[in-house]
């Protein structure tokens, strides 16, 4: 094999969610690669002590490209490269990089704002529902996103925002399911990993969106579309850049535009809305961003100007909440 | 087996008597042996019980009688031999066979469900005990009738040792048996309970039910057995008529050599100072199922045996912990030596020269798990007998060299130096606790229940020590069911019952009557506390029903 | 809301519930099985598999239940028959039975699960407000109502049961008696098991449809602590199981209404409230002491 | 056919030294049975997971590395096993342990001199053994079952710890990710060798050799094995369940967090939401396999670690699932649990004799 690329994942590939998305990528260079590339992971390796020893293993091993799945990597993964500058790294959805060391992560508060619009044109109750794992500002700019699309089709809307503290406990996450479809809303969102609330969600006669992966399969009457996380064509790109020889350090944050982030197929919908999801996704693609202003916080300060975009660096450092998101951050 | 090497070989077994022979055999065993490792409990022993015969199996402590009975009993398994129930061969597997076959046993130790009611508990032995009302109502029938009066739905736990007794005799004999086998059942009876389970026992024996009794007390056997079987060391070394036989010679043909007599109190005590006092004690119940103290008052005088007579779970075990400081009261009911001590540890007591020698010698008198010279440092680490070291290290050597003294001066006899506690026969570790406590020249001595299942040659060493400790100025108390124990070493007798203690009175104005009347609640009445509910003629459970 | 509240608690409390109850039997027989998670979880992956590859619901619950025994058989071995300590064993059950899920469920990831059916119970499902609640429910609550009853009966109404309970508080004299200490023991380790199983294979056939690794996320612990928090006794079991389904539901509530406590602060609540409520119960000496199994994890070798 | 237990009279020395060993060749076994399942070369399997890691100074640092906290966490836990304490609950001692040892570096960043590290680590003794007090104290006070109230604070710890990393010790400058800032290099443990090697390693000896003495030697060490034997004796000898209670759990506890604080400072160097690979669980698995003896836990801790490395070691370089390692952990535990039945009895299978010589 010309060059061996090598995975770290923070979960079990079987977990049909984060780590399952990054293992059907490595999938995805397999297939396109073949003989030419040889792949390695290590599954359900715990952030904290034993990630430095797994990354620096793979670079002892002789990888050529090591991808470093999770935040809770960043720092051992700067060390490691710090030790071996002739092995390139890939930390995704941190923010420090080096010389051998790249950052990746995607969008994803542009597929939630298309499912925004969506949950505001088909809710009757104009509420939703929430379930979220912990307040990194992934998630908060995921929640903004989605209520900033809610609210360009029904300015009142309402979101019920629940924390289950986790990324993957299916039971839990449906009992927070269930507990939101009790409290009357019609729609739920998910920024947890199982497709648990998507079944609840069909058990109760509403629906919701999938997250990381189509999970149509999982509510085929309930999914409107899912924000699907597709790692493929990224790594394939960065690894056909190690055989050619032009690899080279940067922050890559991308998005429906590059494919990173891509809408399921739009299901359970009359046409116009899913026109209407269309158009927006077709608009995203185009270069606009969806944290474009007029935006206010909670308290109703405007945040940012009119005609105004947010830099990326607000976005992907965000601690606040727009206007009508009803919950409290702690500080 | 050094331990036996200057044993007799069983050449010297008399002739059986004749008459017996032409009797009806009930249960006959021929050849049995066991062997648990390199021990042979039982072996090649030939015994033979008839109809309506009170059968006592004899012999000192180890000698393989409770192995003996539990083969018939179906619960140990012979290596070999045969058992014939009314001359047909039988296999006993198991106990529910024995009790099909009519073998009724009542345990040495107790095998009742502490978790369970008096029912419940019977229920688990009978094959079929149909519906549980109508048994509580046959319970409480034939309890009745045999005087042993229950209540079937007390929990176990509730009651005390003498209650317990009964329930396992009552559930032997609601299985209606032929054959009934009692291991040791009177050492937790008061006089009036054990003449009435004599009564009933020569009623069954009327009946043509056949009894095999095993005890230490030979009063007894020569009062109501027919025929006795002596065992040593595992084999049958003799047979006879119990009644024709005196005390002395029943102990001789069990132990092989004569049986000191123990030096009584005659020779009156010289009277030294009060080094331990009670003054007005009072101690809660530590859990729902314990026995309060009450108003406590007692002094033991240097040279005196002061003894405490009384039924099993009347408030010995609670009495002994507040003595001895495991369960601390106010400083100023407890003297020892003129020093307030209610409110201090144990090991200061120690310090301060006492020894304890508590009833149950395996898990609270010594850890069943730790060689000797661990349970020596147990109770003796703080009194400066050199078993700590510099630096808080443990010393070894010191141990070993008290170990052996121990050894030496009480008879402990052992398969190899310094076994683990649980390896000791119960008769030889009671030697090994009381001898290390003995050894220190304690100047007040507690000691509970010293010879309890111990066999006569170890209880006259144990006892004679006791007294010997006393002449030479300590004060010694011993809280002890044994009657005949108590009138052997006590200078003065007291009687707890139900957590009140009686006046101690000088041994000759006491006799078994009056010990009998006071441990059945007539210590209430002396006490007259008021308040205090009159008595009834039993004691019955502590506490009273659930 | 209040009564679908309740039916969301009764969910979420039923596979704790059919676990505890197991775990019950089986502590009061006087052996301590801290495997009951790896058991879950094994009644998870092979009721899931077996369901789909049938296309069976009831199958795939009685391979559950089947998984279970056979983890169980292999605990009861070790622990019974060949005296190993039983905290260690247990725990080494879940670590193994956590391994073995994983390998066993490779090929059912993104396999979307059969949901057994909802059964409705006929006249009794229409009466008001109790109808929905507990008798439209699937087939396994009425399994974890009716295990209820049956425990509790058998435990204290049949000779059954006596034994068991006489093994659990002394097996000493239960063998003395003639029982088989032994044999009363593994047959009680075999049904915690199945009973362990079965609440795996509701999590994979009922609550979450669907076969992702690790799903019981510490189930079955939260399982072992009802026991003790119940001292022993069935009805308290419901009590317990329900208690923590309501407070883990209901702090979801809270947070959808919009309360600003620290969600990490609700999260905790459960296990807080577990502690408190053990507590509570052990300061009842006496009710513990009745019920507690006096043989409980200590090991029985008889001798013959 | 049935299986019986004939105790020995006393344990065979023997069967100490073979058991393990049979253990370990059953383990060989079946990893081998495993892999060959899988589709892999059993003999190349078993080399990389048990051998290659120990001839290899990586990954014997590494090993090192593994089992430092294990063994020391274990170590306290047998403590309390030992005197009859069932404290479960060492992954969250860990955890609070961490947060404590953390406190000094998180909230006095600019408190740098020689006595930073010790403090650290003084101030995670201290709340590993606090946090490990409370199921203690409820326990000496209510007699409540320490089992499940010291599981049961794990997972309030581990909330603990999300919280404080989530909210107020969040890192300012860490664009609001869950982690507090990188310690200072006062605040880190020195290392030692070439790769993730510090002095938590010799500190965790030393404690083993202190404990080996205190347990075998001192009045102490016969206090807790007392009172674990027999409790009522143990009082009897003048020692307080209680106070005995509160002590070997102030122990483990601390010793927990001590390893809390020497892992965050010597190989993370800051908090983060998850810091243990479930260490604290781990621990009673070693705890049981040393035999609850320290030199037996140093031992365990090896094996292990072992097994970590080398599960990782055929999962990166034979693809082999790391669901198998798991697997070959639990086997190798109940293999080791099942031959440890040979010191103390002798297994006879046979049928029921006299009914074999009947023939019925
Ligand atoms: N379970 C056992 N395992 C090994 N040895 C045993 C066992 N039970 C009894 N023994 C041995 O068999 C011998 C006979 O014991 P047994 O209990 O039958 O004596 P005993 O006559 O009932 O004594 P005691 O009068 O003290 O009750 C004892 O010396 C003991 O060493
Ligand atoms: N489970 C056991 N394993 C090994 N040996 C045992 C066991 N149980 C009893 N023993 C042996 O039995 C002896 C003690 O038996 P036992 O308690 O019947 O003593 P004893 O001489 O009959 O005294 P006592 O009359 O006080 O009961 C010891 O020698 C011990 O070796
Ligand atoms: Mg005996
Ligand atoms: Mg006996």
């Amino acid at each position: 094999a010309d060059v061996k690329a090598c995975w770290v994942y923070v979960g079990p590939v079987g977990d049909f969610g984060w780590t399952y998305q990054h293992d059907q990528g490595r999938q995805a260079v397999v297939a396109e690669f073949g003989d030419k590339v040889e792949t390695a992971f290590l599954e359900s390796v715990p952030e904290g002590p034993d990630a430095e020893r797994a990354i620096e293993r793979f670079a002892r091993d002789g990888c050529d490209i090591v991808f470093t799945t999770s935040f809770g990597y960043m720092n051992p993964t700067v060390k490691v490269a710090k030790k071996y500058p002739d092995v390139k790294f890939e930390h995704a959805t941190g923010y420090k990089s080096a010389d051998n060391l790249a950052t990746y992560n995607s969008k994803f508060h542009e597929g939630r704002y298309i499912i925004g619009q969506i949950a505001g044109k088909m809710s009757k109750t104009g509420v939703a529902g929430y379930i979220t794992s912990f307040p990194i500002p992934e998630v908060i700019s995921g929640i903004n996103a989605f209520m900033l699309g809610a609210q360009t089709v029904n300015p009142d809307f309402k979101v019920k925002v629940v924390w289950a503290n986790t990324w993957f406990d299916p039971a839990k996450e449906a009992d927070a399911a269930k507990a939101l479809a009790d409290q009357g809303v019609d729609i739920m969102v998910q920024h947890t990993d199982s497709t648990a609330p998507l079944q609840v969600a069909q058990e109760r006669g509403i629906h919701g969106f999938g997250q990381a992966s189509d999970m149509i399969a999982f509510a085929p009457k309930s999914q409107y579309t899912a924000i699907i996380d597709e790692w493929g064509p990224y790594y394939i790109e960065r690894i056909k850049e190690v055989m050619e020889g032009t690899w080279e350090t940067k922050q890559t944050w991308s998005g429906l535009a590059e494919g990173h982030v891509v809408m399921a197929p739009y299901t359970n919908l009359p046409d116009d809305v899913v026109a209407m999801a269309k158009e927006t996704e077709a608009k995203i693609s185009g270069g606009w961003e969806p944290f474009t202003g007029p935006i206010f916080n909670q308290e109703g300060e405007k945040v940012v100007e009119d005609g105004v975009t947010l830099e990326d660096g607000a976005i992907l450092g965000m601690d606040w909440y727009v206007q009508g998101v009803d919950d409290k951050l702690s500080k | 087996m050094n331990e036996w090497q200057n044993d007799k070989t069983p050449d010297e077994t008399e002739p059986r008597p004749s008459g017996r022979q032409t009797r009806e055999a009930l249960l006959e065993a021929r050849g049995l042996t066991k062997r648990f490792g390199d021990t042979l409990a039982n072996e090649n022993v030939d015994l033979r019980i008839n109809k309506g015969e009170i059968h006592a199996l004899l012999g000192e402590n180890g000698a393989g009688k409770s192995t003996l009975v539990k083969s018939f009993y179906g619960s140990l398994e012979p290596d070999s031999g045969e058992i014939f129930w009314l001359g047909q061969k039988v296999n006993i597997d198991n106990p529910s066979e024995a009790r099909s076959l009519g073998i009724g046993m009542v345990f040495q130790h107790f095998s009742l469900f502490e978790a369970l009611t008096v029912v419940e508990n019977i229920a688990l032995a009978l094959p079929n005990p149909g519906n549980m009302a109508e048994l509580a109502e046959r319970i409480r029938s034939i309890s009745e009738d045999y005087g042993l009066p229950l209540n079937p739905a007390d929990v176990v736990a509730d009651l005390p040792v003498g209650i317990r007794q009964r329930i396992e005799i009552i559930r032997c004999l609601l299985q209606e048996p032929k054959l009934i086998i009692m291991d040791e059942p009177t050492s937790v009876l008061t006089p009036q309970e054990a003449d009435r389970l004599f009564v009933t026992l020569e009623r069954l024996a009327g009946e043509g039910c056949a009894v095999l009794y095993i005890s230490h007390r030979l009063e007894e056997v020569q009062r109501i057995c027919h025929h006795a079987t002596i065992l040593r060391h595992g084999r049958v070394v003799s047979e006879c008529d119990p009644a024709r036989e005196t005390a002395s010679s029943l102990a001789r043909m069990m132990v092989g050599v004569d049986v000191a007599n123990v030096s009584a109190a005659a020779n009156a005590p010289q009277l030294g100072p009060v080094r331990l006092r009670l003054t007005n004690l009072d101690l809660p119940a530590s859990s729902p199922f314990a026995t309060e103290l009450t108003n406590i008052n007692l002094d033991v005088h240097a040279g005196e045996v002061v003894a405490i007579a009384g039924v099993a779970g009347n408030g010995q075990s609670e009495l002994f912990d507040a003595i001895s400081g495991e369960r601390p009261v106010a400083p100023e009911m407890i003297t020892m030596d003129d020093l307030p001590s209610g409110a201090r540890s144990i090991t200061w007591r120690r310090q301060k020269s006492a020894a304890f020698v508590p009833e149950e010698r395996l898990g609270h008198g010594s850890v069943p798990g730790l060689e000797l010279t661990g349970n020596i440092t147990l109770t003796r680490h703080s009194t400066g007998d050199g078993l700590i070291a510099s630096l808080g290290l443990l010393s070894r050597t010191a141990a070993g060299r008290l170990e052996q003294k121990i050894k030496r001066a009480f008879d402990v006899r052992m398969s190899h130096d310094n076994p683990e506690a649980r390896s000791l026969s119960g008769g030889n570790l009671q030697k090994f606790v009381v001898g290390r406590e003995l050894d220190r020249r304690p100047g007040i001595m507690v000691i509970n229940q010293p010879t309890w299942g111990v066999d006569a040659g170890a209880a006259a060493l144990i006892r004679q020590a006791l007294i010997d400790l006393a002449r030479s100025g300590s004060a010694v108390l011993v809280i002890s069911q044994d009657l005949d124990e108590i009138f052997e070493i006590a200078d003065r007798i007291a009687v707890v019952s139900r957590g009140i203690l009686s006046k101690a009175e000088p041994v000759h104005i006491m006799n078994r009557e009056k010990i009998g009347l006071l441990m059945a609640g007539g210590a209430e009445t002396q006490a007259a506390k008021s308040g205090q509910q009159a008595p009834d003629v039993l004691p019955e459970a502590p506490g009273g029903a659930v | 809301m209040f009564e679908a509240i309740l039916l969301t608690v009764i969910t979420a409390a039923t596979p704790l519930l059919i676990a505890a109850l197991g775990e019950l039997v089986v502590e009061r027989s006087g052996v301590l099985n801290l495997g009951v998670e790896g058991m879950m979880i094994m009644g998870a992956v092979v009721g899931f598999a077996a369901a789909n590859l049938t296309g069976s619901g009831t199958l795939g619950a009685l391979a559950a239940v089947l998984a279970g025994v056979c983890m169980a058989s292999l605990f009861g071995f070790l622990v019974l028959y060949l005296a190993t300590n039983q905290v260690a064993t247990g725990l080494s059950l879940t670590i193994l039975g956590l391994g073995l899920s994983g390998m066993i469920g490779e090929a059912f990831i993104g396999v979307p699960g059969l949901k057994l059916p909802r059964l409705d119970i006929p006249l009794l499902s229409d009466i008001p407000f109790i109808g929905p609640v507990f008798f439209q429910q699937d087939a396994l609550v009425y399994v974890a109502f009716a295990l209820v009853a049956l425990v509790s009966y058998v435990l204290f109404r049949t000779r059954m049961g006596l034994i068991l309970r006489a093994v659990g508080d002394n097996h000493g004299s239960a063998h003395a008696l003639g029982y088989s200490v032994l044999r009363v023991r593994f047959l009680a380790v075999l049904f915690g098991g199945g009973c362990a199983g079965l609440a795996g294979g509701y999590m994979s056939l009922a609550y979450t449809p669907q076969w992702v690794e690790n799903m019981t996320a510490g189930r079955g612990w939260i399982a072992l602590a009802l026991v003790v928090f119940s001292s022993w006794l069935p009805l308290r079991v419901v009590g317990g199981a329900y208690l923590f389904g309501a407070v883990t539901v209901l702090t979801f509530h809270a947070q959808a209404q919009g309360i600003g406590i620290p969600s990490q602060f609700l999260s905790s609540l459960p296990y807080l409230a577990t502690i408190l409520v053990l507590v509570v119960i052990s300061a009842n000496r006496r009710l513990t002491l009745v019920n507690t199994p006096a043989c409980l994890g200590k090991p029985f070798v008889p001798d013959r | 056919m049935r299986i019986e237990l004939v105790k020995r009279k006393e344990h065979s020395q023997l069967m100490t030294v073979l058991s393990p060993l049979l253990a370990v060749l059953l383990t060989l076994i079946t990893a081998a049975i495993l892999f060959s399942l899988a589709g892999k070369d059993p003999i190349e399997g078993l080399f990389k997971f048990f051998i290659e890691p120990l001839f290899d100074s990586w990954s014997l640092q590494e090993l090192l590395v593994k089992a430092t906290p294990l063994v020391l966490i274990a170590a306290g836990l047998s403590v309390c096993y030992l005197s009859n304490n069932w404290n479960i609950g060492a992954e969250g001692q860990f955890v609070v342990g961490a947060i404590c040892g953390s406190f000094l570096p998180i909230i006095f960043p600019d408190f740098q001199n020689a006595l930073t590290l010790p403090l650290m680590l003084l101030f995670g003794i201290a709340g590993g053994a606090c946090w490990a007090l409370i199921p203690a104290i409820l326990k000496a006070r209510f007699s409540t079952n320490e089992i499940l109230s010291s599981l049961m604070l794990v997972y309030v710890g581990n909330l603990l710890l999300d919280y404080l990393v989530r909210g107020p010790w969040r890192d300012p400058d860490g664009y609001n990710f869950p982690e507090s800032l990188l310690f200072s290099d006062a605040a880190t443990m020195p290392s030692i060798g070439f790769g993730r090697l510090t002095i938590a390693a010799p500190i965790t000896l030393v404690v083993i050799v202190v404990l080996a003495l205190v347990l075998s030697r001192t009045l102490k060490g016969f206090e807790i094995r007392v009172m674990g034997e027999s409790p009522r004796a143990g009082e009897f000898a003048g020692f307080s369940k209680g106070r005995l209670t509160l002590f070997v759990f102030a122990i483990s506890g601390g010793l927990a967090g001590l390893a809390g604080t020497m892992e965050v400072s010597g190989s993370l160097n800051q908090l983060l939401p998850v810091i243990s690979p479930g260490y604290g669980f781990t621990a009673i698995i070693v705890a049981f396999l040393g035999r609850l003896n320290p030199i037996g836990i140093l031992i365990a801790g090896f094996v292990l670690a072992l097994s970590y490395i080398g599960g990782e070691g055929v999962q990166a370089s034979l693809g082999i699932s790391d669901k198998i390692s798991n697997v070959i952990q639990g086997m190798l535990l109940f293999y080791v649990l099942a031959c440890d039945t040979l010191i103390l009895y002798k297994v006879r299978i046979g049928h029921n004799r006299r009914t074999a010589s009947q023939g019925a």
